[in-house]
């Protein structure tokens, strides 16, 4: 199949959103969009940490491929990504103290957001080359970035809101979650 | 009962004025022309009572290069200052050389609002050759007559955030408190009466009354008369002003005008409240550009950090104009002032 | 027999509805009864074999590399039900899609390995594990049952309402998932808030 | 003297207060939109009576009912749920099935509305919200055209209208298209002098461009309405489609833009919904380009042959995010103050 | 004993633990997944080949057997062992072991996500007999037609796909046709409210077919060795 670059990149972002098409890294949306400066740091942290484990999982695949043993994939995903972030954290800590402090909290919640696996597994299944797999976890991280820091524009303002008081929670957060996944049904067919 | 000091005179005293000792404007030195601004009693009569003296103290690290007179009403229904111009040229002349010295400032803008030609003119007319002065007319519309709007209208400067007007580089004073400085200090007198105006629905006899400060509001409504359906009466103009709930209280320095409403008024501005539609006439409205809109939800659910931190909120002077065009009726201004409130003494505390 | 401890999972302490966890399986594989019943049963099996060898290992893992090894048990277990799933059927394999892989990341099973299995005993552990499991699964049928109903008009592929009725496609769209979840949530707020007023009720 | 013997009333300043209230810019609304009603039931004849009516009448029941039902004074006074109802109806196609249109007016009220806290904290426009959700539900029959003009339309109510509840709508043979759509799958343009006027198929109350924006006028001329928002969101769209279609002459012209599909209301009566648009200037601003830009986008090259609703609600999403980023500069702050 | 000392005496069987437990586990998991693993894998191969099998018996009404062949060198032969990467041809043989058609797959831009098909081509007649969808993210209810409705799936009894007089390339464009409006039989006979879904398989065709008839008509005998 030809995909082009442009297309790989909206599809990621907008067209099949990870949160609002795909329900990858709902926990996150949930758990770290009540504050947009939060939210936008907490995206940018996933979008590279997506970059760095995608590279890793396009290695890992090759390697497989090479021994022939595809029943490891998951088992090394895991681990690599797990390795791959508590790595990044200590580089991330020696080299820019700033940066860390930034996105520090957010990198061991990281390595249990179902996105960065969904990414590495998805790449792996739609055979992307190296540089459609960096295009394509660009565009994902993009996406999750866009969807969380709008979600955190609204909480903020849906905190002073007077909402009733069953609906306060999670609740309210999946029916804007919703309707912002409706809103993103209108990029459909989009980049083809 | 309002909390009040009465005094009653010593049967046995003569009643005379006792004058105190004359300050010339020639032959005093700054700091004398202060101390005797100090001791004449004299405070902003614009309505905000603040000691004149402590305005004109210049601070050693900063300069003062324009003096504004402010010629402009504080507020609709008030006609004070007007009258002042057009009866006491001579008094506000007087008293500006008194503050150029004082200040230290090289040139006078007397700030009129343009619909007010008479008072342009008369000033004209009689402004002393030598004095460095212009008269300027600004545009009418509310809150002109606040120091800041007035400095920002004539000078394009504006006040920083937190600052005084000596911050960039003028000193605002009232009309009417030029003219008790350039009537009393050549007399050494301090000042004891003051010129209200007295008006509103609620009112016979409206216009502009000489009233001895400490007098209660009862007598001086008796003489002016009122109406049998006034309800509310106001210490102030219609936008800033307090209600009063007795009319034992005194008339002060500060009060620039008796203001009475009756029960049409009354109901017209009890309404219903609805919630915040976004409508954003607040934020058209506000002279310094804050969103009150925000700040009132905020307020709600008081988040009283965000609103000082992310929204100004301790730059509202409480104008009155958000809550004036708000159509969903929410008391912006009385919000402002309570979040103020706590947000000082939370401070205060710390 | 401890049953409270398995009746907790299904109910008190339910994963999803409760706890609100492992929400994206949850969300993206119950557009019907069928992928709901998978999903939830795969996810249990995982849930039960990890915490069992949890349990039995929990003395012989050092602290500092638990982690490490629940996660290296988990995808294990996962790898196997992938494999299982295949061999039982392509087509369910291929409904569930990633996510049959993504039960890794799935926090209700981290959660119980480091929670409950790595301190009880293992039958303790199983009826620990079985109960989030089957209230896993039950959670999970709730949603695939009311999606399914309204967005095709069936119930495990059973016709419901007859060949006239026409379906809500919005249920078996993601915002229908997003909805629905949210939907049960009110549901069970309402539930505790009436259940927290009549306690009021009968203390005053 | 009178006043002394009854109690002063205190209250706090300021004690003067504009006319205008919310429940009369919400009523004014309404106003604005009666030319358009007018316009649509004339159009589409008994169809489109039954639908508006039942959308504005199931709205306002809604909230009511809702109010009611927990002990609250009821909101329906303010005009909100009518203006919601009456947008509805006049954002849906004619031939609609009525039940699928009052299930639109309950969701828009209860899950928009109500479950964001009401008046002046739904986040997103509850007709629009309620529209789209309709549409993922039932995209077919949501994009079943029906003609106007059809001759026996005041006498004749089409088959689909009544169609059981829950049940597929069987439709009559006539079917419409919209300009949109013709244009995007068939490449035929309509006469734009047609949309203008409105003699085109499409959603009930989205065909005549005048008499919209003869609706828009009114509520400006009343400052009942942020005209900054249609006029940005006209000239972004025409710039914008201009340049593309000079490059490329097969693309639509920009006057076929802006008077074709949900252009027109969307952009008078929705995107300036003042709830869910942003309050401060340069928001708005961003807002209206966003919304343009995207509607020509979607127009062009999504898979959609109309976008504006997907526009709009994606301007509301992230209104509150301009409301932040793009605060007015508070006086004081930030330029120097003095010329010293 | 000083300080550092003693930390090291007890640290050192704390980390001897931590290898142990991580090496032993690791292993442990490894034999797991590796029994599984050839446990399944001829089941799960098997359970493979019959769902692929069963789609191309599908799209080539008819056949009850099939061979796998790959374009090599320019030369269609036939696929011996597994193969990797190659673009497959499944040839379908009737009862009679007479040539059905050729399978293969294909795939484009729908209007949500690729779309995935597999393709039944008849190289003597020059004509598509049957279409299957094998993977499509399309809007159910709408997009999704194109799997499920029956009126769609009648465009693929017969439709022409016939080449240029050199053979190079198709004689006429497959095109999408508004419902019902179909007047030639290289037209597609879209779905009402489909439109998108409905062109992305006409794009599909045209695209896999311009490629690939050539190649099939060309080699339409080598098909015929079983």
């Amino acid at each position: 199949m030809n995909e082009s670059l442009s297309y790989i990149f909206i599809n990621a972002c907008l067209v099949n959103n990870f949160v609002l098409a795909y329900f990858l890294g709902i926990c996150p949306f949930i758990g770290v969009s009540g504050n947009i400066g939060t939210a936008s740091r907490m995206g940018g942290a996933v979008m590279f940490v997506m970059l760095v484990s995608s590279i890793c999982a396009y290695g890992i695949h090759l390697m497989l491929e090479a021994i022939n043993a595809p029943f490891l994939q998951l088992i090394s995903f895991i681990v690599v990504i797990a390795s791959t972030v508590q790595l990044v954290e200590m580089i991330i800590k020696k080299f820019s103290p700033a940066l860390f402090r930034a996105l520090g909290i957010f990198l061991p919640l990281i390595t249990t957001n179902c996105a960065i696996l969904g990414l590495a597994l998805f790449q792996t299944a739609k055979g992307y080359n190296f540089i459609e797999s960096l295009v394509y976890a660009l565009g994902a991280g993009a996406g999750f970035t866009i969807a969380l820091v709008i979600m955190a524009g609204i909480r903020e303002d849906l905190d002073i809101a007077d909402t009733p008081k069953v609906v306060r929670g999670t609740a309210i957060i999946l029916m804007v979650a919703g309707i912002l996944s409706l809103t993103f049904m209108g990029f459909a067919g989009l980049g083809g | 009962m309002v909390m009040s000091i009465f005094l009653e005179p010593f049967p046995a005293s003569g009643q005379t004025v006792d004058p105190g000792a004359p300050c010339k404007v020639d032959s005093a030195t700054p700091a004398e022309i202060i101390n005797a601004i100090q001791e004449a009693g004299i405070v902003g009569l614009g309505g905000a009572a603040f000691p004149t003296h402590v305005k004109l103290k210049i601070p050693k690290d900063k300069s003062v290069d324009t003096l504004i007179i402010n010629g402009v009403e504080c507020e609709p229904y008030l006609t004070t200052d007007h009258r002042v111009m057009l009866e006491q040229q001579d008094d506000i002349f007087m008293g500006i050389r008194y503050i150029l010295k004082a200040t230290g400032a090289r040139r006078v803008i007397i700030g009129i609002e343009a619909n007010k030609a008479d008072a342009i003119i008369s000033l004209q007319e009689r402004a002393p050759y030598d004095l460095p002065v212009t008269i300027e007319a600004v545009k009418v519309k509310y809150p002109q007559g606040a120091e800041k709007m007035l400095i920002t209208a004539l000078l394009a400067r504006e006040v920083p955030s937190g600052g005084l007007p000596a911050d960039c580089g003028c000193v605002v004073v009232n009309v009417a408190t030029t003219a008790e400085i350039g009537r009393l200090l050549p007399l050494g007198r301090g000042i004891i009466e003051r010129s209200i105006t007295i008006t509103g629905p609620g009112v016979k006899k409206r216009g502009n009354y000489l009233i001895p400060i400490g007098t209660p509001l009862r007598y001086a409504l008796e003489q002016a008369g009122l109406k049998k359906n006034a309800t509310r009466v106001i210490l102030g103009g219609p936008m800033m002003g307090f209600t009063v709930s007795s009319l034992d209280v005194p008339i002060t320095k500060g009060t620039s005008g008796l203001l009475v409403l009756t029960d049409k008024e009354s109901q017209s501005t009890i309404r219903k409240e609805y919630a915040c539609i976004g409508c954003s006439h607040c934020l058209d409205a506000c002279p310094i550009f804050l969103n009150p809109s925000r700040m009132g939800r905020l307020a709600k659910f008081e988040q009283y950090d965000i609103m000082e931190k992310e929204y100004n909120l301790m730059d509202c002077f409480e104008c009155g104009s958000c809550s004036y065009v708000c159509p969903s009726n929410i008391p912006l201004v009385h919000y402002f002032r309570v979040a103020k409130g706590i947000i000082r003494d939370k401070k205060a505390a710390a | 027999m401890d049953t409270n401890t398995f009746i907790k999972g299904l109910w008190k302490d339910n994963p999803v509805f409760v706890q609100v966890l492992g929400m994206c399986p949850t969300l993206a594989v119950t557009n019907s009864a069928t992928n709901a019943m998978a999903m939830g049963l795969a996810t249990a099996f995982v849930l039960i074999m990890s915490s069992t060898l949890v349990s039995l290992l929990r003395n012989f893992i050092p602290k500092q590399v638990r982690i490490a090894t629940f996660i290296l048990i988990i995808a294990t277990f996962v790898t196997v039900a992938e494999y299982l799933i295949q061999a039982i059927s392509i087509d369910i394999h291929k409904a569930l899609g990633a996510f049959i892989a993504l039960i890794v990341v799935n926090c209700v099973i981290l959660g119980r390995a480091e929670a409950f299995a790595s301190k009880n005993s293992v039958g303790k552990s199983i009826l620990d594990a079985a109960g989030m499991g089957v209230g896993f699964t039950f959670a999970l049928l709730c949603l695939g049952a009311v999606r399914e109903i309204l967005g095709s008009g069936t119930f495990f592929e059973y016709q419901v309402f007859g060949h006239g009725y026409e379906p809500w496609v919005l249920m078996i769209l993601p915002g229908g998932g997003f909805f629905t979840l949210g939907a049960w949530l009110l549901l069970f707020n309402y539930m505790k808030e009436r259940k927290a007023a009549k306690m009021q009720e009968i203390s005053a | 003297m009178n006043v002394l013997n009854k109690p002063l009333e205190i209250r706090t300043s300021p004690h003067l207060k504009s006319s205008v209230s919310t429940n009369q810019i919400m009523f004014n609304v309404v106003i604005a939109l009666l030319p358009v009603t007018i316009f649509a039931i004339y159009s589409f004849g008994l169809a489109a009576l039954l639908m508006l009516s039942v959308t504005t009448i199931a709205a306002v029941l809604t909230e009511h009912i809702y109010c009611r039902l927990n002990n609250k004074e009821s909101t329906v006074g303010d005009w909100s749920a009518a203006i919601t109802g009456l947008l509805l109806g006049l954002t849906l196609p004619p031939a609609l099935p009525l039940w699928m249109a009052v299930l639109g007016s309950i969701v828009s009220i209860m899950l928009v509305k109500v479950l964001f806290g009401g008046l002046g904290y739904n986040v997103f426009n509850p007709a629009l919200a309620g529209r789209a959700i309709l549409q993922a539900a039932f995209p077919v029959a949501i994009t079943t055209w029906h003609p106007a003009f059809l001759a026996d339309r005041f006498t004749h109510i089409p088959s689909s209208s009544l169609a059981w509840p829950f049940t597929t709508a069987t439709y009559d043979a006539v079917a419409g298209a919209t300009p949109l759509g013709n244009m995007k799958f068939n490449h035929v343009a309509a006469e734009v002098s047609d949309m203008v006027l409105g003699m085109t198929s499409g959603s009930i109350g989205e065909t005549s461009a005048v008499l919209i924006l003869l609706g828009g006028a009114y509520l400006v001329a009343r400052n009942m309405m942020n005209w900054k928002i249609p006029v940005t969101i006209f000239l972004t769209v025409a710039v914008f489609s201009g340049i593309v279609h000079f490059f490329n002459p097969t693309t639509p012209t920009p006057l076929f833009m802006l008077f074709s599909g949900g252009m027109m209301l969307g952009a008078v009566f929705m995107a300036t919904d003042m709830v869910s648009s942003p309050i401060t200037d340069r928001g708005i601003i961003v807002y209206s380009m966003i919304i343009g830009i995207m509607v020509v986008v979607i127009r062009l090259w999504g898979g959609l042959p109309e976008g504006m609703m997907y526009a709009i609600l994606m301007g509301n999403a992230v209104s509150p995010l301009l409301n932040r980023a793009l605060k007015s500069r508070v006086y004081g702050t930030g330029r120097k103050g003095g010329a010293k | 004993m000083n300080q550092p000392e003693l930390e090291q005496m007890t640290a050192a069987p704390n980390s001897w633990h931590m290898i142990r437990a991580l090496a032993g586990i690791g292993l442990m998991c490894a034999l797991l997944i590796v029994s599984t693993y050839e446990l399944t894998f001829d089941i799960i191969k098997q359970n493979k080949a019959e769902v692929l099998e069963r789609a191309i018996f599908k799209v080539l009404p008819g056949a009850e057997s099939k061979a796998i062949f790959i374009v090599k060198d320019g030369q269609v032969e036939k696929l011996i062992g597994d193969g990797n990467g190659e673009t497959r041809y499944y040839a379908g043989f009737d009862a009679n072991d007479d040539l059905v058609g050729v399978a293969l797959e294909a795939g484009g831009q729908g209007f949500q996500d690729v779309i995935h098909i597999l393709l039944g081509f008849n190289p003597e007649k020059q004509i598509i007999i049957g279409m299957q969808v094998l993977e499509s993210k399309e809007t159910p209810g709408l997009g999704d037609k194109i799997e499920k409705d029956p009126a769609f799936q009648k465009n693929f009894e017969a439709l022409d796909v016939a080449l240029s007089d050199d053979g190079s390339s198709l004689k006429n464009e497959i095109v999408f046709k508004k419902n019902g409006t179909k007047s030639n039989p290289w037209e597609l006979d879209g779905i009402t409210g489909a439109t998108i879904s409905s062109k992305a398989i006409a794009a599909i065709l045209q695209a896999s077919a311009s490629q690939n008839m050539p190649v099939l008509y060309k080699n339409r005998e080598k098909f015929k060795q079983q």
